[in-house]
This record gives structure tokens, C-alpha cells and sequence, in this order.
């Protein structure tokens, strides 16, 4: 469970697995195959879900969070990615869809599924993060798990098609600065994206882990750009624009624009920049016996690989470099890992990682210095998790 | 406030990726040429130029009674939200402890207010209404936050003149890396 | 679905695209966040499913196999991820799970799934494959798609404890050569180790792609041996004996041994040797129009890194070399990717594979002259398909 | 035929994850010892030199009787087979076009037949018999292969005598890789 690190479970299951070998499962048969074709989690972890926030009016504009505490390495499986919509999630027939690209081009196309999965594809494994992620942070520990600090976060293996290709298809006009991406939900979601980052990395995306996108990821079709902030990464794709000025949509201007203690807002601020937090042990686990166990963390960047993550156990002061989950890819999770040996007292846990440009996550205090507290977006601050003389861990500031 | 766009500098990172592009250069005649008459059902979108503006007016009066009937449930009687976004109010807020951000004390472009309700509201029926009511409905909002006055009407001529408070209030290129941490290992803070 | 390229989808559909824009799910909500808080796929995908075997007597021993046709990528997800049980999937409560190590070692150890979850962790992308896989085409073309041919395959991220990290906890006695490895299943499945594969790369593993083993998995806990053949892979893993000797358990001499012409059979034949498949077009679907599309296929290899795929569109007289997805890992799934443009003719399309060895994935006549037709598993020829003038794929020996 | 087994070359390939691997030689101390008694509780597997067989003895004529009550139904009245795995026979054709892989004709040692019957048979109620059931199940078995004489009982100590026909019937280690593919290019097999 959520809770659950070691010590949860009461000295009667231990006594039972002292009779292991005869236990009951081992003497009758299991379930045939196919119990069900498309395979489900065991029912032991049914605590392992998405959770809701509780800031939000409506369900149907609303976020979810990945439950990062009981998750390993750097995929995150598909129904546990977290969500975010603004209209719901739209019940698309991938026969009926259609991408028109069109705007400062040479030839406007439209194309059907069909023909968008006959283009040259790629797979490339990369994070997505809702820019308002940790946002419940700046003031003070609010959330009480990781879950609820950092679940807008999750990581899949994307396949799809490179958007060079498909600007090469219809021929860029001379002047082309920027293309809006629209998406076919309810809200028409829409976004500015300078061409530079289309021409890069942008990929227009069919499958995710291996399947078709999930409806709640944009089926049958999405953008991703990888390391921008999640909320640029339109879901349901249905049209593509090119053009030379930006468009100004509510979303960019209204929401993702980060507001200074000037009053001035920052327009355009894309890249989600380097981060890290402590996912073993986090808020609301409870660790039981003192003795080695492995603090287990994630870290990214927006910007690229992440060159180093140090932890500290007592607040900061001082720091070893973790162990990084090979290979180390750009703008992908990279698993942290490092043992540590708890004497029983109480400590506190931070990590702090470094991007292969140099730039090292920052503390609360440094980015609140520049940014003062009202801008919502973006908080990539170091995360401290307290450890009390009893084992219970909990969401602090340090 | 035009806020110049720096993509990320993956150069390092591409390496990773060097073997495995597809071929630059080639047309695969894949899918259908679009139409100017099938581009114009997609083309929704209104920049701040008013490019994309469709026929239509909408003024003051026609809003609040559309707004009375098909917003006010959600966004209040005066915009002032409960349980959805406020739309009204906010203005010296912005540099303030606690900013309002609305329609009227934070948005850059009156064409984005159109845009937006045109594609997104009334959030039980999106897309319902026609331009007339789109404009109608901005004309109203701009009217409550004291952008525009009461007896304006708004169409694809007028809408893009109308300045907003906060036309200046965005600034870019985007400045990050802002925040510094030296990176100390040992004894660090004391 | 199974069959769907391109050209399946009739007019109608295509019609009603043409008003997409005024498509009505983009003037409804859709669903609210949660519509599951664990998410499954769109019901348009739903006949991307396991399907099972027609040659076992019993669905509690026997197995499914993954839909390669639909997948992209490396990544399985694990809902689809293929079955092979012999006792049908046990329903463990991992809180009365316990492993035991014993044999030839210093400290006996028995270990809980919470113990296990404080050891040292790793993360590693790699392929599990049974023997069994492609067993039906020795002697001719039998199975109609990919996934009847190939689909006892399929990839994830695991992650557990090295094997190695145990070996140093219990402390192994000179002249330790195998390791038992046996399940709690009701077949209490169990097979013979190397010990130099146990100190290799040999994993104990509790998650797959972020997640905890599901059930048909081996959960809570399972043997990974990276590019063993996927029977040795133990799931439900209750006990390790370390031993001078093999202990010659039924698996490994009743069923997975390689009968030879002359009536001798290979014991201990446990690496899974380099082979590749194209999975799309591949059997079983219709391609519709004439004109570019991308052949994508999967290869792999027991022994290392695939170091070049080479595809033919002319049933073996010219190859072309194709591009990799990067980066291509050890032991692991790697995709290929070729742009063909279809002139509208007849095709026979094939792909074949070079590992980091230099081994070259051979034709079913060079492997049936070493092996003849009895040996069952380790079937790793060069697979064809056929297309036909009207676009009709079908498996073909060519 | 001992098979001995070559590990894959992974050399090459351990460079990727070289960064990546715990420190070695560090006790932990997670976990409990496992006592005597409690490793007996799970030792139950049965080696060709007959270490760890238990107590009990078992005669074909027990087996006779016990595999028409546990085991007829599903592998036939005399080991035929149908709808589960054939038993008994097969003797002669492994190098046949059509060979039958039985515990008679295929297996190399009795052992393996006590130990696989003890772990999961009968399939119904696996786990269930006795040990000097599993004995008598045995030698039935091997009776009804002609392996061993109708007065058989089989124990600790006369099951690793019994000598299998195919014992000499498996090779090793791994020849592979056999089969070899020149990989050309162009204009190959003409
Ligand atoms: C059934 C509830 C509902 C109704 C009716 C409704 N709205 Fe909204 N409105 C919302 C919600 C919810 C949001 C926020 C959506 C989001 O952020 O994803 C919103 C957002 C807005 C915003 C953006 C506010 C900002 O600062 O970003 C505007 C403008 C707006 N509505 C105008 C209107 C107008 C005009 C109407 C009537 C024509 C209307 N709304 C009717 C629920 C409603
Ligand atoms: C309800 C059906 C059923 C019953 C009853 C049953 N078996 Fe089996 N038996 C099976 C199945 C199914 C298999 C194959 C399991 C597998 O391969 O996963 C099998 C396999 C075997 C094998 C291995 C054959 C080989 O060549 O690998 C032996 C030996 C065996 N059974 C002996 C017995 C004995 C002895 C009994 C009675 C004490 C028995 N079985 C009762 C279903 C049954
Ligand atoms: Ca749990
Ligand atoms: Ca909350
Ligand atoms: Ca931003
Ligand atoms: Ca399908
Ligand atoms: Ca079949
Ligand atoms: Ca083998
Ligand atoms: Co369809
Ligand atoms: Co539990």
C-alpha cells in the first residue's frame, strides 16, 4: 500500500510464511490463461491507482496523479500515467479522425490513421510534466506523499512520427516561426510551438509503451515535445498550423504564464528544467527497523541527460553521489538509487540532481529568491522528506 | 510583450538518437491534398491581428443577456466566479500577495477572449454558439472589467482594437536558468 | 484490429471525416480524470489481446501469446504481455510470500518481500522468450499471424535485486556450479542454473515496467535470466539451492531438451539465439493502396546487442539494411524500421538479424539441416510473408 | 550426457550498465537466517544420486491401484495418454520421423519421475500423496515402461539404482551456435 515500506504487516502473516512451503496456492491450481486476455494488476495491489487532486471545481477539467511511492524504475505503465484534461476525455473513432495540417505551407494535407502509420516512425522513452506540478508547494508542505508533491510526472516509450517529416510533406513556407497544435476535445485545446522545437525533437504520437495511446493520453493521436512542459503536449490532435507570429491562446497566456513579484508575467517558458525527488522513502511510508535499505529516487530534465544526483540524509548539509539507472537518456526519467544505513534517529532526506548543462536543481530559497511566490509553475525545488525517531516520514520544508 | 521562444539545446542529447532518423528530403505522397474549403472548417483559430475573425457582431446589451442565461450559472452573477473561474476584477492585484488573475486585470489580447469562448464555452455546450453570440459574450466580459464601454459592439473590425490592461504585463525571452545552487557536498550551510 | 492497415475502413468513414471538425466529441465533455483511476485502452482497441494455443489439453498448462501485429516499439505492456503457466496463475499474498536460499552456502537466508524490497536494486530493459516460440513452423507455414508465429515474446523494464548481491548474503561454498531455482505454484516449477549465469546478470525480480509483477508474472517475485530461454525465468519464486550439481528436474529433460536426427537430445541449451521478425505487414492483413509504407519488425538476441537487421522484399535475393531504434540494448527487443515503397506486385518479405557475436539469424533450410525436424524448440529462422497483388498477407516458406 | 553449460558472452554488453551496478562485498543483514528445521520444511527436491529422497517405500502393486484411483483418467488405463501427456512407450523412436518422448522411452533418470509426481501430480490435487506414494506411483510407472519387474518396491535407497534406458540419450554442452548464414547482399542463391 501507500503506507506500506516494511513493518505494516502484523507477526501473524510472518508466522504463516513459516509454513510457506505449504501454503495453500502451492496445492491447488491457479487461474487458467486469459483470466482476462488483456491482464490486470493483482488484487494485492489495488492501492495502486491514480488519485485526484482536490483543488479543482469539476472532474471533467481536472488533473490526477501517478503514484510515483510504489512505482521502480523509469516507466510508468499506462494506466497509471497521470492525467490531465479540460474538457474530459473524448471518445475518438480513430476511423473518423482526421490531422489537417495547413497555414504558411506549400501543401496543405490531410491525413487519416491509416496514412499516418504507413510515415517513417520512431520510439523515443521520455517524461512528461505538467509545468503545475508541486505547485501546492511554495508556501509550505501542503501534500502529504510523493503523489501528491510530484504525480504529474510519468515516463513512456513513445512511438510515432518526427514532425520534420511531416513539415517536410507539406513544405514550410520562408517565415514560418511558429505552429499551433490543436486538440479535438471539448475544450479544442490549443498551443504555440516555436518552429525550432518542432524541426528538433517534436513527434507526432500513435503509441505509447508499446500500444495505442490511451484515451486519456490524446487517442489516437498526440503531440509530444519532449521536456516542454506537459500542457503544450496537445492531446487528440486534429490540426497542425504554421505560422509566423504565436498565437496567444488562453492556455499560454492566461495559465501557463508565470507571474513575477513585478506583476509581470513570463510568457513562453517552456523547458521543464532539472528535478529530482526521493521516491523510497516518502511522506506517509513508515520505515521499520533500522539497518541498510535503498533510498530510490527519480530525476529529469527538460534540457537534456542528468549528469549526477547527490542525496542527503540529514537535511542538506552534506551530500553523496547516488547511483544513475543506465543508460541515462535526454529528457527521460533517470532512476537514483543509494543505500543507506538508518541508526534509528530521526533525519532528513533530500536529493538534489544536475543536468548535462551544468544547471543544478535549486533550493525552495533560491528559486522563491528570483521568483517570489506567486507563480505557480515550475517549482523543480528540492524536496525534503522528514524521518521521525519512530520511522514515520513526512513532508517538511528544510 | 512578444516573449521569443528558446528551444532546449538537445545538441548532446541527439547523439543518442544520430542512428536512428528517417531520411530527410523525401516525398511519400502519403494522404490527401486539404481543400481551401476543407482548410476554412478547421481554420478556427483568431490571432491577435484579428486574422481568422468570422463574420458576425455581437454588443454589450445582446451579452448580458446571453451571459445571464448561459454563464452566470458557473462563473456568478458578476463574474465573480463560484464554482468556476472568476472573469472580473483583479486589476493592481498582479504585484500584490495575493494576485487575481481575470479576463480583465491579466489577459494580453481581447481576440484570445473570443477564441477561447468560441472554442471552449459555455462549458456545457461548447461550440454552440455562433460568432454573434462569441462577440456579444467578449463584449459583455470587456464590458464588466471596464475595457469596454457600455454601448460597444464588437465584429472582426473592432474586437482586435480593443487594448488590454495587461497588453504590456508579459515579458520573454524566457530568462532561465534563474536560480543558482552551487552544488556544496560537505558542511554545506553553516 | 488483427487486419487493419489501411483500406479497411470504408468510405463512410472517410466521409464522415471530411466534417470532423464538427466532430461530437468535441462539443461534449468526455469523461471525467479516474474513468479509471487504474486506465485500460480504448474499446477501439479492443481486439489487441493475448489469444491462446490450440495445442494444450488444459488452459491452467498452457499458453498465450502477445499481438505483435499491433505493437510498436520495445516495450510489452503488461496486460499483453505472454503467459506460460503450468499450474495456472496462483493468487500469492506476497505479505506470507517468503524466499528461501539455502544448499551450499554459508548463511542460510529466508527473506520477505519486505526484506527483499530494502536490497540494492537494479533496472534493466530486457526480452523474455520461450524456447517454444515459433515450434508450429518446422515443417511448413502453419500459424496466420505474427502473433500465433512469434507472440511468445514480449519485453519490460524489470527490476529487482541482482542475483550477485544474494550470492555475497548467503556466502556461496567452493565448488558451487548450479543454482536451483523453484516456484510456489502448484507445479512447483523449477529448473537448473549456471552459477556463472547467476553471478552474470541474473536478476530477482518484483516489478515490471514501473509496476509490481503482475500475477501471470510471477508475482510477487520471479527469476530474470537475460536471454535464457523464458521456462528457466521461474516466477513465483519461493526457494534457491545452491548445488555442485544440475538436479535434472523435469523441465529440463522431459520437455525443454533438443531432440537431434540421430534420437540424442541437447541438454542445458538455454541461451535464446539471435532472431527477428517483421510485424508489420505480416500475416493475416491487407495493405491497401500501393505507394510508401514503413516494414517494422523486432529483433533480438540471447547473447548481446543486435548489431545490424537486413530486410528483403524479394524473398531472400537482395537485402537492405535497416534502421535500428536507439539505443539498441543488450538482450533486448530492438525495432527496425524500412521505408518500401509497394509497387503493387507480389512480395515476400523477410528480415534478418547480426548480433554483437557476429551470429547471423539463419534460414529454416540451414537450421533444419543441423537439426532436422524434431528438436521442437529454438526455432529462430528467417520468417517470410507473402504478399499477394491484391495486398493479402499471408506466412509463406519461401 | 552431463551438459555442461557455457553462460552467454555478455562482455560487450555489460558496458552499458557498468555505471550502474551496486557496490560488491557489503553485508547487509536484511533478512532472517533460516534455521534447520526450516530449510528442510522447503528442501524438497530430488537429485540423481537420491540425496534428499524421504522416508517410505512403494511396490508396483500399491502403484497399480493408486494410478487407476489417481492418475488413469487423465493419462490413460494403461499410460496411453488423452487427454494429458502419454506415459508410457515411444522406446525406439527418437530418431524417427514421429518420436514419442515418454518417461519409458525419454526421461534419464527415475529420480526426476519421484520428484516431478511429488511436486505436481495427480494435476487435480497436486502435492497431496504421500511419499510412499509417490514411490509406488514410481515404480508403476516404470513397470508399465518395463524398466523395473512387476515385484519392485522402490525407497531411498533402490530408486537411484534404477538405471533408465535413455540415460545416455543427452548430449552436451551447448554446441551452439550450428547453423550457419552467409549473409549476402545481392543476387544471393542463384
Ligand atoms: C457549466 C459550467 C460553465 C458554464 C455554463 C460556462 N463556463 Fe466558462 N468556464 C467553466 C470552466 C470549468 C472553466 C475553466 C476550464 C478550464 O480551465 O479547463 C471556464 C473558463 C472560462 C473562461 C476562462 C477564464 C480564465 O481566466 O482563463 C472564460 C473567459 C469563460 N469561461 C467564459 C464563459 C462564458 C462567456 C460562458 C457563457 C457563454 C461560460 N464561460 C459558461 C465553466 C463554465
Ligand atoms: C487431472 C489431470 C491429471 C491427473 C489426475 C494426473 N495427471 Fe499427470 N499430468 C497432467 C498434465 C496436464 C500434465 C502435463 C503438465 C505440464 O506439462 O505442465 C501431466 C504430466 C505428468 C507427467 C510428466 C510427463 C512427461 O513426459 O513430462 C507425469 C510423469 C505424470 N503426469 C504422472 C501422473 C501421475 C503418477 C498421476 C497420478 C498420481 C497423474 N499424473 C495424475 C494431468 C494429470
Ligand atoms: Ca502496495
Ligand atoms: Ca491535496
Ligand atoms: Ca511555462
Ligand atoms: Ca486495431
Ligand atoms: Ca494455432
Ligand atoms: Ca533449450
Ligand atoms: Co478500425
Ligand atoms: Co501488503
Amino acid at each position: 500500500g501507500v503506507l506500506a515500506l516494511d513493518g505494516l504487516h502484523g507477526a501473524a502473516a510472518a508466522d504463516r510464511a513459516a509454513s510457506a512451503g505449504a501454503a495453500a496456492w502451492t496445492h491447488e491450481q491457479g487461474k487458467p490463461i486469459l483470466s482476462p486476455p488483456y491482464g490486470l494488476p493483482s488484487p494485492h495491489e489495488a492501492d495502486v491507482v491514480r488519485r485526484p487532486t482536490d483543488l479543482t471545481p469539476t472532474p471533467l477539467s481536472s488533473w490526477s496523479f501517478t503514484p510515483l511511492q510504489d512505482l521502480d524504475g523509469i516507466i510508468t505503465p499506462n494506466g497509471l500515467f497521470f492525467e490531465r484534461h479540460h474538457a474530459g476525455v473524448p471518445a475518438i473513432s480513430p476511423d473518423a479522425h482526421r490531422l489537417v495540417i495547413h497555414g504558411m505551407v506549400d501543401r496543405p494535407l490531410m491525413l487519416s490513421m491509416d496514412d499516418i502509420l504507413r510515415l517513417p516512425s520512431v520510439s523515443r522513452i521520455h517524461f512528461l510534466e505538467c509545468s503545475g506540478n508541486t505547485l501546492t508547494e511554495w508556501k509550505g508542505p501542503k501534500e502529504k506523499t510523493v503523489q501528491g508533491t510530484h504525480g504529474l510526472l510519468s515516463c513512456a516509450e513513445w512511438t510515432g512520427v518526427p514532425l520534420s517529416v511531416l513539415a517536410e510533406q507539406v513544405g514550410l513556407r520562408p517565415g514560418v516561426k511558429w505552429m499551433l497544435a490543436e486538440g479535438a476535445d471539448a475544450a479544442v485545446m490549443d498551443r504555440s510551438i516555436p518552429i525550432a522545437k518542432v524541426l528538433d525533437d517534436a513527434l507526432l504520437v500513435y503509441s505509447q509503451n508499446g500500444e495505442r495511446l490511451r484515451p486519456e493520453q490524446g487517442y489516437p493521436l498526440r503531440l509530444l515535445l519532449p521536456g516542454y512542459e506537459g500542457n503544450m503536449n496537445i492531446k487528440w490532435l486534429r490540426r497542425l498550423k504554421f505560422s509566423d507570429q504565436p498565437f496567444y491562446t488562453r492556455e499560454e497566456t492566461s495559465k501557463y504564464s508565470d507571474l513575477m513579484p513585478d506583476g509581470k508575467a513570463r510568457l513562453f517558458t517552456f523547458d521543464m528544467e532539472a528535478k529530482s525527488v526521493i521516491t523510497s522513502p516518502s511522506g506517509g511510508m513508515r520505515i521499520g527497523a533500522p539497518g541498510f535499505r535503498e533510498i530510490r529516487g527519480l530525476a529529469w530534465s527538460g534540457r537534456g541527460r542528468i549528469s549526477r544526483v547527490d542525496v542527503s540524509v540529514d537535511g542538506g548539509r552534506n551530500w553523496q553521489q547516488a547511483r544513475l539507472q543506465s543508460p541515462v537518456l535526454p529528457k527521460c526519467l533517470t532512476r537514483f538509487r543509494m543505500m543507506w544505513n538508518w541508526q534509528g534517529g530521526p533525519a532528513i532526506l533530500q536529493s538534489r540532481c544536475i543536468d548535462e548543462t551544468g544547471y543544478v536543481q535549486p533550493t525552495l530559497a533560491e528559486l522563491v529568491a528570483v521568483r517570489g511566490l506567486n507563480s505557480v509553475y515550475h517549482l523543480n525545488a528540492i524536496q525534503s522528506w522528514g524521518v521521525a525517531q519512530n520511522g514515520e516520514v513526512t513532508n517538511v520544508h528544510a | 510583450g512578444q516573449g521569443g521562444a528558446q528551444p532546449s539545446s538537445s545538441g548532446a542529447s541527439q547523439a543518442v538518437y544520430a542512428g536512428d532518423r528517417p531520411a530527410a528530403g523525401i516525398q511519400y505522397g502519403i494522404g490527401a491534398a486539404a481543400s481551401p474549403a476543407q482548410v476554412a472548417a478547421w481554420n478556427i483559430d483568431v490571432q491577435p491581428d484579428g486574422s481568422n475573425l468570422p463574420a458576425g457582431s455581437g454588443s454589450v446589451a445582446q451579452g448580458r443577456a446571453l451571459y445571464a442565461q448561459a454563464c452566470a450559472s458557473c462563473h456568478g452573477q458578476q463574474g465573480e466566479g463560484k464554482p468556476m473561474d472568476r472573469l472580473v476584477g483583479g486589476k493592481g492585484t498582479l504585484n500584490s500577495a495575493a494576485p487575481v488573475k481575470t479576463v480583465g486585470s491579466y489577459w494580453p489580447y481581447a481576440t484570445s477572449v473570443y477564441d477561447y469562448i468560441h472554442r471552449a464555452m459555455p462549458f456545457n455546450a461548447p461550440g454552440t454558439l455562433s460568432p454573434s453570440d462569441v462577440y456579444a459574450a467578449t463584449a459583455y466580459l470587456l464590458y464588466m472589467n471596464g475595457i469596454v464601454p457600455e454601448n460597444a459592439v464588437l465584429d472582426a473590425r473592432t474586437l482586435p482594437q480593443v487594448r488590454m490592461p495587461n497588453q504590456d504585463g508579459f515579458i520573454g525571452p524566457d530568462p532561465r536558468p534563474d536560480a543558482r545552487n552551487a552544488a556544496c557536498m560537505k558542511d554545506c550551510g553553516r
